[in-house]
């Protein structure tokens, strides 16, 4: 019960941050707001003598119980890594942006309560055993990022970059909510656990293909996978801190959990090797090729997070090849879940500390154009040796931990090539190859970042300001984040005993018994091997693409710009906001007729065609009334006036034809024994006559609109379709009068029950008194409706205002 | 027990009452004002107090004249129809509320708020009929007094666009005159559940799956699905606002809700046509609201559409004719009038501050309007279904429906729309309230302003309330979700007293 | 006689249509009360034209028409004369303001609300 | 439409009252034979527009200084008002009582609630028609 209201701690806060914006100018909110990721940080840390063994703890809060939908926390390895990062990296950023955003001018109660709310959200998507708990806390993240990325609201781009990570992520979240469901019909729960519990039958079900592939949309989408990670760059319009925070080191992850968590289930279906494998390696691949031609510091950071996403992807989709090998603790397919992990740590500390650099710089230059910087190593010593060894790390250089989880990445691609299932033994050899290639560009990314930035000239004229050292307390988190970078790197094992294999064991769960189960050992060296050889290789190519780059960076130019994927959502939009108005007014185009016509076509097509495909159409002449002659004599006005209105010229004309129509009625009402419904056709059709003069009375003439011939043939086809329509339904439904009609009952009662003699105006006042109850009701309202329409004019008035 | 049943009429002649009343003094503003309000405040009370009666008791039932069932007019007051009456009297009551500042002096002596009181009398009746023929009679109350607010003040829009909305509903009644005439010449009976009792009798023949056509045709034109919905955006745009929300969150719905009761009472035995028939256009109609959706920079018209969308939605869990996707369908049902009422008096106020529709003459309201702002965010997120906001759940069980009834792609469909809808509504959000200021606005009353705000938010409330308290709901929705999965409740409750 | 009828309230339902895809208002007006008169027709139709005497109870009657579609045409007619009142008078009004009854001329597209 | 025509006044007179009896009878007959309060109703507007087409509006409402839509809710209430009596007597809406009666000069006579209804519908359809031909009338 508590340990889920622990979720929430950062929303309820949230509440309180403009109350005291207002109140306590003094004091940067930020203060107030960094003790809810200090407190629970210490809460989740005391969780860890508990779950490094392999313990979880579950507490569940009801929501809709009867639809069975709730909030369960359950805190494994996993989860609790999770939470570890998001509270901590969490804490580090508020500190880090109480000294970035001014307290004076910026809007922080917005900002912290964006903030808090994203807080909690990622939270609860970690730790929701609930799918639908789950997606809720997804979505949240979705709309706290679109609030902070469009923090700046009245900037172009943020907006731009708030709307477009907001559509591609909900459509991410949206399919996955499409594969949660399926999931949970097919194993008849929403809870995961009890989901993974029955893994195997899951596998047999008819959808669980189309599931796992909705779901890893999701996963995706939110983790910038290629070809969605289009979304991220854009997100850099966000303030630094968040950039560092959503963006590099935990919203963005939220796929790479999720791929992490529904492992177990999915893990035995080819489908899922290949696409996470795939994807995830074709992103790094991709992210750190185009990280070189990047710019803007944060922009690059931000292709080298998808890169780096799609390095941890692919390692859970090796992973996931664990579950195909028999034995595989003893295979060297244990690592990758490992190494995911264990990357997954590194990557948060370093891309953490790298984006906190590139905020410094942004601050104290003014600039992030990696064109217009350099040289500023004596100016801001710090703020370089902290870059240089985040991008140290990042490069996989010793003695930084990102040097570990590199090898170890290295370690599954090269096993992945020798697995013979899947068709890996025909295409496995790529996956070693292409890991190598997007290393080396790794390699130069991380170089150009650190050096274009702190060495080389000082530009100080293009700089908006004069460049000096950042604030010490500015300094502190990325300072904190550098040195675990260095420090995991000296204690690996404890890292990967205490965080590192509890979530291990929560991807893997079938592999283990226990935490202690698992045989991995991390050590810097492991004797000459290929992946020793592999990183040299790296380090040499990377080292001279890095030092030849202003003469191979112009290749970027080759691909033509408008084939790039981000032109491709460019256009989409253009297309929802000009070509779809072009479209909608090809049809919407006012024209009352034109609305006709398309519905009577379908009506009339419909209604036929249901006719015959159902076989309904039928016709008897049994049981109908026989013909007089002089109801064909009447037949025949009825006609000969319908013709007189369709054909007359003046409007005169026209009106007294269709009198003659209501006249006809009224003595088809006589012939056929309603005699009140004669006598009141016979007066309102003389009211009507005598109103439609009236009001026709100021009207013009029939307008002789010369009305095209097709115009007409088109008006006379469906008008006969209408026609034909209403006549083959009456012929089929007359011929079927499959159950008596009710009516006796009204002869027998009439006069005992009812007190009287005239069974349609019994039925009128009695029976169904209540229609007309009702029908008089629309009488007055048309009575109102016309004394309104004719003393009320806005319109004259409207003119009056304007003429003065 | 009989004779307590007269109870489910108050919603309904409570307010027609009123009407009536108010017709004495058509000039009295005050006296107008106050007889709405308390007209409509006692009806909210009478339909809480029936949906609980309808909760405890079952569904309640009334034939007129105490006469014997086929042969009086049956009113029924199902689950189905508690909910509808409650909600649209709730609507009502905020409607008029806004009004008061938001409709003019002019239109409020002008039988202004008869004619509310009326459509809601006409609206309410329709919930809650058990006569097919005096469905269309309740029709003909609601689509009158629709008429009279429509054309309300006579502005040239108004009385352009009044032309085709009565057009179009002078063609939809006579259709649905002649489909009545149809049914009775097959059946040869009026009443509900016996018309349901005697199809099931005669094994649904071809004859009447092609009158389930044709109701559906009469119904799917004022319910705007596709291909029948294009009289609706520019109709619905005439008319000032708290008119507009009143006809996009009641009057679609009363289609909406006809549609819903003819094919989970009537024409069940033919399901592989006619509801595969529904399901199709109920997709295309999704479809259709998307374009609109998005095309237009005119707020008015993106939540217009929005109600076709909506329309699309609710109809695609009725074709899946199964206990989530009906109980999702009468959740959305209900979601959708609260929302769609609350997005009309919030782009209601847009548009009397910035005194322009259009949206790219707006901008930065945040700087002046931020209550404004996050209000509009979350009926927004409220609309696309964001949990734990009131669209989520309908849609939720309705996409559960589908794919339990085995329809994956038009479930994934449902879920697509979602995202549509929000990128037209974050739009309005993106244009409006954020970006650089435009322009001076327009001065507003505090007074009015406040006075058009408060029952705004009000409803924001509720409809947040409605989705978070989703557990309190659930009972009513599931109840309505079963007694149209299962005609018979119905059936026997009238039938069987 | 039933089928005659049906014939010839099909012919009113598409002469009445075929007015009202017409570009004029008038014509259009007078279309949906043809309509209206093909519905009351039918209404009567539907419930069978055999009956041999008004449903008016009198000694020695047994055979009478059937009372109900009579009743249902009654309110139709009634509630179609409200319509039919107020359309005609919303023609009128609207061909003061927009000084035409062409409804081509009626379009109402975005620009001319701007 | 003014007019000075004495002999189409008096015609006009006479007209009036044999129209607005004949709607009086067809009124009542409602219940046994055809007519009722609608179609009465609808004859005693026409008697109400033929005053209207000799005189001028003003002189008709000086004549017959009755406010239409008053009228007009008075038929709605009554209608309703007979209606609900059924509710207050612990029987369904609608619920029609009715009795005979000895009444001096006319007889044996059934009293019946539907009278009143109908009585309801007669003032609706007078009141409305005559708005509406009023409104149309008179606007200039």
């Amino acid at each position: 019960m508590v340990q889920v209201l622990f979720i929430f701690i950062p929303i309820i806060a949230a509440i309180f941050i403009p109350v005291l914006f207002k109140k306590v100018r003094g004091i940067h909110t930020g203060w107030f707001v960094l003790i809810v990721p200090v407190v629970l940080a210490a809460i989740y840390a005391s969780y860890i003598s508990r779950v490094m063994h392999g313990e979880a703890i579950v507490s569940k809060v009801n929501w809709v119980p009867s639809l069975d939908i709730s909030f369960i926390s359950y805190i494994d390895g996993l989860s609790l890594l999770f939470s570890l990062l998001i509270t901590g990296i969490g804490a580090l950023v508020v500190l880090y942006s109480i000294f970035y955003l001014d307290r004076t001018r910026e809007q922080l109660h917005n900002f912290y309560v964006y903030l808090l709310m994203f807080m909690s959200a990622m939270l609860g998507v970690v730790q929701s055993d609930h799918l639908i708990s789950l997606y809720l806390f997804w979505e949240l993240t979705s709309i706290s990022s679109f609030l902070l990325i469009g923090y700046w609201y009245d900037r172009d781009r943020s907006r731009f970059g708030a709307l477009k990570s907001m559509m591609i992520t909900v459509f991410g979240g949206l399919m996955m909510l499409g594969g949660f469901i399926l999931l949970s019909i097919m194993g008849g729960t929403y809870s995961i656990r009890e989901l993974i519990a029955q893994a195997p039958t899951l596998a047999t079900h008819d959808w669980f293909t189309l599931s796992l592939v909705l779901i890893l949309l999701g996963a995706f989408t939110k983790s910038a996978q290629f070809p969605f990670y289009i979304w991220l760059p854009d997100a850099m319009e966000a303030p630094t801190p968040v950039s560092a925070y959503l963006h590099s080191a935990t919203m963005v992850k939220a796929g790479i959990y999720l791929v992490a968590r529904l492992t177990p289930i999915y893990a035995s279906s080819e489908t899922w090797v290949w696409l996470v494998m795939g994807v995830g390696l074709f992103t790094l691949f991709w992210g750190s090729f185009f990280a070189v031609k990047q710019t803007d510091l944060k922009g690059i950071l931000a292709f080298s997070t998808v890169s780096q996403l799609g390095l941890i992807m692919s390692l859970l989709g090796a992973g996931a090849v664990a579950f195909h090998v028999d034995q595989a603790q003893d295979t060297v397919f244990k690592f990758a879940a490992f190494a995911a992990i264990f990357h997954l740590i590194n990557h948060a500390t370093f891309k953490g500390s790298l984006f906190m650099i590139a905020g410094i710089v942004d601050h104290e230059t003014g600039t992030r154009d990696i064109r217009k910087l350099g040289g500023l190593m004596s100016l801001m010593p710090i703020s370089f040796t902290v870059a240089a060894i985040g991008s140290f790390s990042m490069a996989g250089i010793p003695p930084f931990n990102g040097f570990l989880s590199k090898e170890m990445f290295l370690t599954s691609m090269l096993a992945i090539k020798d697995f013979n299932l899947f068709a890996m033994d025909t295409w496995g050899a790529i996956f070693p190859i292409v890991a190598w290639i997007a290393s080396v560009f790794t390699f130069v990314y991380s170089f150009y970042f650190v050096f274009k930035t702190f060495t080389g000239k000082y530009k100080p004229e293009l700089l908006p300001k004069k460049a000096h050292e950042a604030p010490i307390g500015m300094l502190i988190s990325p300072i904190i984040l550098a040195s675990l970078v260095l420090i995991i790197f000296f204690i690996p094992n404890i890292i990967g005993d205490v965080f590192v294999k509890p979530a291990v064991l929560a991807i893997q769960p079938f592999l283990y018994d226990s935490v202690s189960a698992i045989p991995i050992h991390v050590s810097a060296w492991h004797g000459f091997n290929t992946e020793l050889f592999m990183t040299i290789g790296i380090f040499v190519v990377g080292f001279l693409l890095f030092l030849t780059i202003p003469k191979w960076q112009k290749l970027y130019n080759i691909v033509p710009d408008w084939l790039s994927l981000n032109r491709l959502y460019d256009r989409f939009m253009t297309f929802l906001d000009k070509d779809l108005n072009f479209i909608s007014k090809l049809y919407m185009t006012g024209s009352i007729r034109n609305y006709l016509v398309y519905m009577f076509s379908f009506i009339v097509v419909i209604t036929i065609s249901t006719l015959f495909v159902k076989d309904a159409f039928s016709f008897s002449m049994e049981g109908t009334a026989p013909i007089h002659v002089y109801e064909i004599i009447l037949i025949l006005v009825l006609i000969i006036s319908t013709m007189t209105v369709l054909f007359s010229k003046s409007r005169l004309t026209a009106i007294i034809a269709l009198g003659a129509v209501g006249y006809s009625v009224a003595l088809f009402f006589v012939i056929f024994n309603a005699p009140d419904l004669a006598l009141t056709q016979l007066v309102i059709e003389t009211v009507s006559v005598a109103l439609f003069l009236l009001a026709f009375y100021h009207l013009p003439k029939l307008s002789r609109h010369e009305e095209r011939i097709r115009f007409r043939l088109n008006n006379f086809i469906i008008s006969l379709g209408v026609g034909v329509m209403v006549t083959l339904v009456a012929l089929s439904a007359q011929s079927q009068k499959l159950v008596p009609s009710i009516t006796e009952y009204y002869k027998e009662t009439v006069n005992t029950l009812a007190g009287g003699g005239n069974i349609v105006n019994v039925i009128l006042v009695d029976y169904r008194g209540f229609d007309t109850l009702f029908e008089i009701t629309v009488l007055s309202i048309a009575g109102m409706a016309i004394l309104g329409m004719i003393q009320l004019r806005l319109s004259r008035k409207e003119n009056e205002h304007e003429n003065k | 027990m009989k004779m307590m049943s007269n109870f489910l009429l108050l919603p309904i002649i409570i307010p027609f009452f009123f009407g009536m009343l108010l017709m004495f003094a058509p000039k009295n503003i005050r006296f107008q004002r106050i007889g709405a309000m308390t007209g409509l405040s006692i009806a909210v009370v009478a339909a809480i107090v029936l949906l609980f009666k309808v909760k405890n008791e079952g569904p309640q039932v009334v034939t007129f004249g105490d006469w014997p069932v086929p042969f009086g007019i049956t009113m029924v007051s199902d689950m189905v129809s508690a909910l509808l009456v409650l909600t649209s009297v709730i609507l009502a009551f905020f409607t008029v509320w806004y009004s008061i500042a938001a409709i003019g002096k002019e239109r409020e002596s002008f039988f202004y708020y008869p004619g509310i009181l009326f459509m809601v009398t006409g609206v309410n009746g329709a919930f809650t009929t058990g006569d097919i023929f005096n469905l269309f009679v309740f029709f003909e109350v609601l689509l009158m007094s629709s008429y009279l607010l429509i054309v309300l003040g006579g502005e040239k829009a108004q009385l352009r666009e009044s032309i085709k909305y009565i057009l179009v509903n002078v063609i939809s009644s006579a259709l649905f005159v002649i489909t009545v005439a149809y049914l009775y010449s097959v059946v040869g009976t009026l009443n509900m559940a016996d018309i349901s009792v005697k199809i099931a009798d005669i094994q649904q023949p071809g004859i009447i799956t092609v009158i389930a056509v044709l109701f559906l045709i009469v119904f799917g034109l004022k319910a705007a699905i596709f291909p029948l919905f294009f009289w609706l955006p520019s109709s619905y745009a005439a008319p000032p606002i708290p008119v507009l929300a009143l006809f996009g969150a009641l009057l679609t719905k009363v289609g909406v809700y006809a549609i819903t009761r003819t094919y989970t009472l009537f024409f069940v035995h033919d399901m592989g046509f006619t509801h595969e028939l529904l399901m199709i256009l109920s997709v295309l109609t999704i479809l259709a609201g998307c374009i609109g959706a998005l095309a237009y920079f005119d707020v008015k018209k993106i939540i217009i559409y929005n109600i076709i969308i909506a329309v699309g939605v609710i109809l695609f869990g009725v074709s899946q004719m199964n206990d989530n996707s009906l109980t999702g369908a009468m959740f959305y049902l209900i979601h959708d009038m609260l929302i769609k009422a609350a997005l009309f008096f919030l782009v209601g106020i847009i548009i009397a501050v910035t005194g322009t529709s259009d949206l790219r003459k707006m901008g930065g309201l945040m700087k002046t309007h931020p209550a404004l702002g996050w209000f509009y965010l979350i009926a927004a997120f409220g609309l696309a279904g964001i949990p734990p906001l009131s669209g989520f759940i309908g849609k939720l069980l309705i996409v559960r429906g589908g794919f339990e009834a085995g329809n994956l792609w038009g479930s994934l469909w449902i879920l697509l729309s979602s995202l549509v809808v929000l990128l037209s509504v974050i739009r309005i959000f993106i244009y409006a309230f954020w970006g650089k200021e435009k322009g001076p606005l327009q001065p507003v009353d505090k007074g009015y302003y406040r006075m058009m705000f408060i029952p705004t938010i009000i409803l924001v409330v509720l409809t947040v309330f409605y989705g978070v308290g989703s557990e309190w709901i659930t009972p009513f929705m599931q109840d309505a979700g079963n007694i149209l999965n299962n005609p018979s409740v119905y059936t026997d409750a009238v039938l069987k007293e | 006689m039933e089928v005659i009828m049906a014939i010839a309230i099909g012919f009113l339902f598409m002469a009445a249509v075929y007015l009202m895809l017409s570009k004029s208002l008038l014509r259009i007006i007078i279309g949906t009360g043809l309509l209206s008169h093909g519905a009351h027709l039918l209404i009567l139709t539907m419930g069978g034209l055999g009956g041999s005497a008004p449903p008016v109870l009198s000694e020695g009657v047994t055979n009478m028409a059937d009372a109900i579609p009579q009743a249902l045409i009654l309110t139709a007619i009634v509630i179609s004369f409200g319509v039919t009142a107020f359309f005609l008078v919303l023609a009128y009004r609207a061909y003061q303001e927009l000084g035409t009854d062409d409804m081509n001329l009626m379009r109402g597209t975005d620009e001319d609300d701007e | 439409m003014k007019t000075n025509d004495v002999i189409l006044k008096t015609t006009s007179h006479v007209v009036f009252f044999i129209i607005f009896l004949f709607s009086i009878h067809v009124f009542l007959a409602g219940h046994f034979a055809p007519g009722g309060g609608f179609v009465g109703g609808l004859l005693t507007s026409s008697a109400i527009v033929l005053l209207l087409l000799v005189y001028d509006i003003k002189t008709v409402q000086k004549l017959l200084p009755i406010n239409y839509t008053i009228m007009t809710a008075s038929g709605l209430v009554l209608a309703l008002g007979t209606a609900s009596i059924g509710m207050f007597m612990g029987k369904p809406f609608f619920k029609h009582y009715f009795d005979h009666f000895y009444l001096p000069l006319i007889g044996d006579t059934e009293l019946h609630t539907a009278m009143l209804f109908d009585t309801g519908v007669y003032l609706v359809v007078v009141g409305v028609t005559l708005t509406i031909i009023q409104s149309i009338g008179g606007d200039d």
